[in-house]
């Protein structure tokens, strides 16, 4: 299969790209996404070439940008709504969780919400604590939403492409410390991925990793450390927060034993607790020792580039807490 | 008046005055219903006092057109022709309502009558309007979307970022307030800076539409009538119908029985401004005996009414598989 | 010490008066907390006893109830802004997360936010998917603020008067479920609790019951059930889900081996997810099985209650999560 | 034009050119540290073509009126009062810095001077110069709040909600919209049906100040100080300053580099609407010897910026500490 070396926002703007090419009904609305090429370039040329009928800027109205999409693909259209970073989905809380998630269920199935609405996620620029969250997990908490979190390019095409020819709302998250990161993407036109399977990036038998998005980043990276001292890490990630597929994950740990989780976000109420309190409900006889968890200290993220390095995790964060349990 | 005044087309009138009754006699019984614990759960928001605004209002429209409203919506749904017998069926939570059982009474939506339901966040259906609306803009028709929401719902953010939005991208949208002065207890001065709520039309370089008598079917089918011709052919409007909540805010709610000048008002409203007196009275100066014509249409909503809460009561109550189906699509 | 038997909307509406009595500086804002005197009856009387300018009728306007609030606390005054229910505050996020919590910590304490957010809380009557949210676990996944979550009209009444005497922001929930339920509530004016306390509800060697809120109701009626059958559960509250005191549950852990946590809201990136992740983090040596969570169904809340009740938990449930592990 | 012209108080003309230029300078140096990665980070918002509005807005308050506003916030600090020491160590991230390093440019603040910060969520600051407001309508003072604002922040939720609760509650606050005709890209009549902002005013009943040349600062001062002045005695007003964006919205972002008509606007922005230039020309119409003190007073400038970057160069970093502090109070 044909491929090309991308970084991950390029990858978004191909599925983004394709998909609007394939069918008309998709479109994009949002905050600079035409005039601007969009903030961080995932729509770059596309005002020029598919007008401002279907690369629609938007005022800077969170709750309407969702809201109106909600109602545009229960309509019948299928709106891609940039949020232009995850933080300001706070605003939009009401639209997407009260709306988009519930209104399939509420009306028994007489309207469907075939809607994504992607959102750059982050931290790690000293953009301070209103807009440094990695929230997907409080999202995932409601059911009606699928969470989507890729974490190389090819799954960035692949999963978005899915998200956008699905039936059901999809808050699709961009890691913004992915954005520039190159990597093989597929070039056919039908490169879709299922969506709610996990996908093992490396196989391991000592310790099973679990992440997403940037997380599995730095898994890689401990375990490329890992490996050099003869622990052999597998690193699963799940890709999509909703639907949440533990079954690989389960697999690996009925060979390793052991499972550290590592997740870009805040440690409480978070993705760590969900996965570790899985895994000991239904892998308790294969426990050797308690699940860690790696995570954003519990903080709000301050500016200073010295002390938000501090707060945040990464691959030598991973090594440690796996140094803890093997 | 209007541009097409249809006060001389009887049967039309007819028809408004029989959906006025079967609404007010639909939710009297629902009132008796929740007293006697048939009808259960915390919420049930009446529509009485308001008919004539979701009767004229709606019957301005075409079927391609389209109609949402909020959780008062049983009046909505019967004058856009839902089935009574699987509103009611909703009401009760049974499988056969309209929304089998899941949504209640807040939750009444006909997909193929293109009513987009009621909606029990505050104003949280404004942008659904609008982007039903950017639809039928983005695939070229001329369809547009009639929006009823309460003065209390336009203070709040979602209606600022819709209207604008609808105002910025011309959307065939009529906002239309239903302005009965008051959300839950609190009234319109004590909620809004601006009380006569047009005005914020200006906010948005909209379209100001008239504040109409809300309680005169006539009217405001005509002045709707004209704000979709426009909304048809330009974009939004925001218009007003001045009208009046006879129940409490909800059925487990009091009404102002504690405030002496409200009960006054309420009296006044009921005594003078009735929807269903001020149809009755035209059409009987327009035909001195019409009154067997009128009894009969009454006698016929009580039959409707009766046959739908005896529909409701025979059907089941959801299951399990209800309980976890469309969650999701597929 | 003087006691009166109440529920727990008049040991709030008590702890409230008090609050009001003593200190010039605390006044409510909500929508119908006047006029209409308060949804749920808790500011009963207050306009008329203490004037409009301390009792504030606000439009439907979530945002600006919280932020403006958030505007008073920091300029000095000490409001107890009422979201009507919790779901509504889901139009405030942003104005809870990014700013009460926050600018303490943005502005390296300048500024101090000593806001009360109160808010009913909970489902069981049939008012549908929007309005049936219990989400204080994702509220408290954000540092920054305090979450209280009493279960007794006693704790109600010394959490509250803690809440409104801190400097910190606090989201005050009340489940509505529990509302009118009585109970013995002190009545001295300084029945003041400590913030972050667990509280163990009921003694017990055989299994730990973990909860908070209307959890810890089923918790006790499960715990009755079980102890006919001879099981003994240790119930224990923890009353705030931030900060979060787990230390009582440890101990009882090291006791009884065996823990199941009893939730209110959904079961996925939730309350019991952490708690589950916690107890095997720090007692993997003491676990003689899996830490089992019982909570609602991953389902949006219909309207019908034959399966709204299907739904949701209840003290059965609780019994039947304890068998599976005893 | 107004109430109270001081357009012949040389000393006070003198101040507000020192400030000015001060600004640009500070901002320029700023461009230019970040440019070397000096400063750095994602965000860094210039106030370069706005000084007038900041300056002649603040002018106009009192020590213990009140002033908030949004990310573009160096202006406005500086303007108050702010050590530039203290602002540049914030934007160098340092322990000295106005925030402790913590804040960074969108969040420099000073509890001692009232100003009460900058806030990075668009128009999230918009409730919370209410609520201070509301504090000192509660404790019954006659001192006001100046809340500046962007254009494009005036169709955010927060602005409605806001503008109506301080109408409602006749807050004394001055909504100053700081109209550049641009949020990021997005031209205003791209994101506002209405685009005469003031005009937003008629929606919540609140007045409706002017629309003034925010280049002038002598007009800004002039205007706000009437407004305030209103604000005082009666309630909240909205009013308009108009204004420019030199550089592009963040220093990281490209100004309109592709589209030959804004470079264009920018231009004639630049050369016959600066806020140096203009009040320059009326300090050299009343006083032809000023010129000296003119160079004077950008020398000097030029001095206490290099002050600030040593200052600030030479200050620690946060340390763990700083990183766990003041999450919670106590
Ligand atoms: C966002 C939100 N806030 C508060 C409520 C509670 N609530 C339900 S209806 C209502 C009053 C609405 O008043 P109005 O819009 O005038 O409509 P009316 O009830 O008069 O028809 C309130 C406050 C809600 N459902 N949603
Ligand atoms: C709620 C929210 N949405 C989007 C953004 C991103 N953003 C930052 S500034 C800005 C433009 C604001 O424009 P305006 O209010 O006119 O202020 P200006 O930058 O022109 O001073 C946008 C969209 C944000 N910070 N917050
Ligand atoms: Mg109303
Ligand atoms: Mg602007």
């Amino acid at each position: 299969m044909a491929q090309k070396n991308l970084p991950m926002r390029e990858a978004v703007r191909a599925a983004l790209h394709e998909e609007m090419v394939r069918d008309d009904r998709v479109f994009v609305m949002g905050e600079e996404v035409g005039a601007w090429q969009g903030t961080h370039r995932v729509t770059r040329g596309f005002l020029e070439e598919f007008g401002a009928r279907r690369v629609r800027d938007t005022p800077i109205s969170e709750m309407a940008i969702a809201g109106v999409a909600v109602g545009a693909a229960m309509a019948g259209l299928r709106p891609v709504a940039e949020i232009m970073t995850i933080n300001f989905a706070f605003l939009a809380f009401d639209a997407i969780i009260n709306h988009a998630a519930k209104i399939h269920y509420m009306f028994n199935g007489q309207f469907t919400v075939p809607l994504v609405i992607r959102a750059a996620s982050g931290w790690g620029d000293q953009a301070t604590a209103t807009h440094s969250h990695t929230p997907e997990p409080i999202f995932a908490h409601f059911p009606g939403l699928y969470v989507a979190c890729p974490s190389t390019p090819a799954d960035a095409k692949g999963m978005l492409k899915a998200a956008i020819r699905d039936e059901n709302p999809v808050l699709f998250t961009e890691s913004i410390g992915l954005y520039r990161k190159p990597g093989p993407v597929p070039e056919e036109d039908d490169y879709v991925l299922p969506i709610g399977v996990s996908d093992v990036k490396r196989e391991g038998s000592d310790v099973t990793l679990v992440s997403y998005a940037q997380g599995v980043d730095w898994s890689l990276q401990a375990a490329k450390q890992l490996a050099d001292e003869g622990i052999e890490a597998e690193v699963i990630d799940l890709r999509w927060l909703r639907p949440l597929d533990l079954e690989p994950v389960f697999e690996s740990f009925k060979k390793t034993n052991r499972c550290v989780v590592v997740e870009e976000s805040l440690p409480h109420f978070s993705f760590g607790s969900e996965i570790a309190a899985q895994i000991q409900e239904h892998m308790f006889d294969y426990m050797d020792a308690p699940i860690k968890r790696v995570s954003a200290m519990d903080v709000p993220l301050p500016y200073a580039r010295e002390i938000e390095l501090m707060a945040l995790p990464n691959a030598q964060k991973v090594v440690d807490a796996v140094k803890e349990i093997v | 008046m209007t541009m097409q005044s249809v006060t001389l087309d009887k049967q039309r009138l007819l028809d408004w005055y029989r959906q006025i009754v079967l609404i007010r006699k639909f939710e009297t019984k629902c009132d008796e219903l929740y007293r006697e614990k048939r009808i259960t759960g915390v919420y049930l928001h009446l529509y009485s006092g308001h008919e004539a605004v979701g009767v004229g209002s709606v019957a301005a429209l075409r079927q391609d057109d389209h109609v949402i409203t909020a959780y008062r919506d049983h009046g909505i749904a019967l004058a856009r022709g839902m089935d009574p017998n699987r509103a009611m069926a909703e009401m009760m939570g049974k499988r056969t309502g309209v929304s089998g059982g899941k949504g209640g009474s807040m939750h009444l939506a006909s997909r193929e009558l293109n009513f987009w339901g009621g909606y029990a966040i505050v104003a949280g259906h404004l942008p659904l309007a609008a982007g039903i609306a950017l639809k039928e803009r983005y695939t070229d028709t001329d369809n547009v979307v009639l929006c009823l929401l309460g003065d209390g719902s336009s203070n709040n953010g979602y209606f600022h970022e819709s209207l604008n939005m609808s105002a910025v991208w011309d959307l065939p949208v009529v906002w239309l307030i239903e302005n009965n002065f008051v959300g839950m207890g609190t009234r319109i001065e004590d909620s809004s800076g601006q009380t006569e709520l047009v005005k914020r039309a200006i906010a948005y370089g909209m379209k100001e539409g008239p504040r109409v008598d809300g309680q005169n079917v006539i009217e405001v089918y005509d002045a709707v009538s004209e704000a979709i011709d426009y909304a048809r052919k330009h974009g939004p409007v925001l218009m007003e119908a001045l009208t009046y909540r006879y129940k409490g805010h909800g059925v487990s709610d009091k009404q102002f029985d504690e405030r002496e000048d409200l009960r006054h008002e309420l009296e006044d409203w009921e005594a003078n401004k009735d929807p269903i007196n001020i149809l009755g009275s035209i059409l009987r100066a327009q035909d001195s005996d019409i009154e067997p014509e009128l009894t009969r249409i009454a006698a016929e909503a009580d039959a409707v009414v009766a046959e739908a809460v005896e529909y409701a009561e025979n059907s089941p109550a959801p299951t399990y598989d209800d309980l976890i189906n469309n969650i999701y699509v597929g």
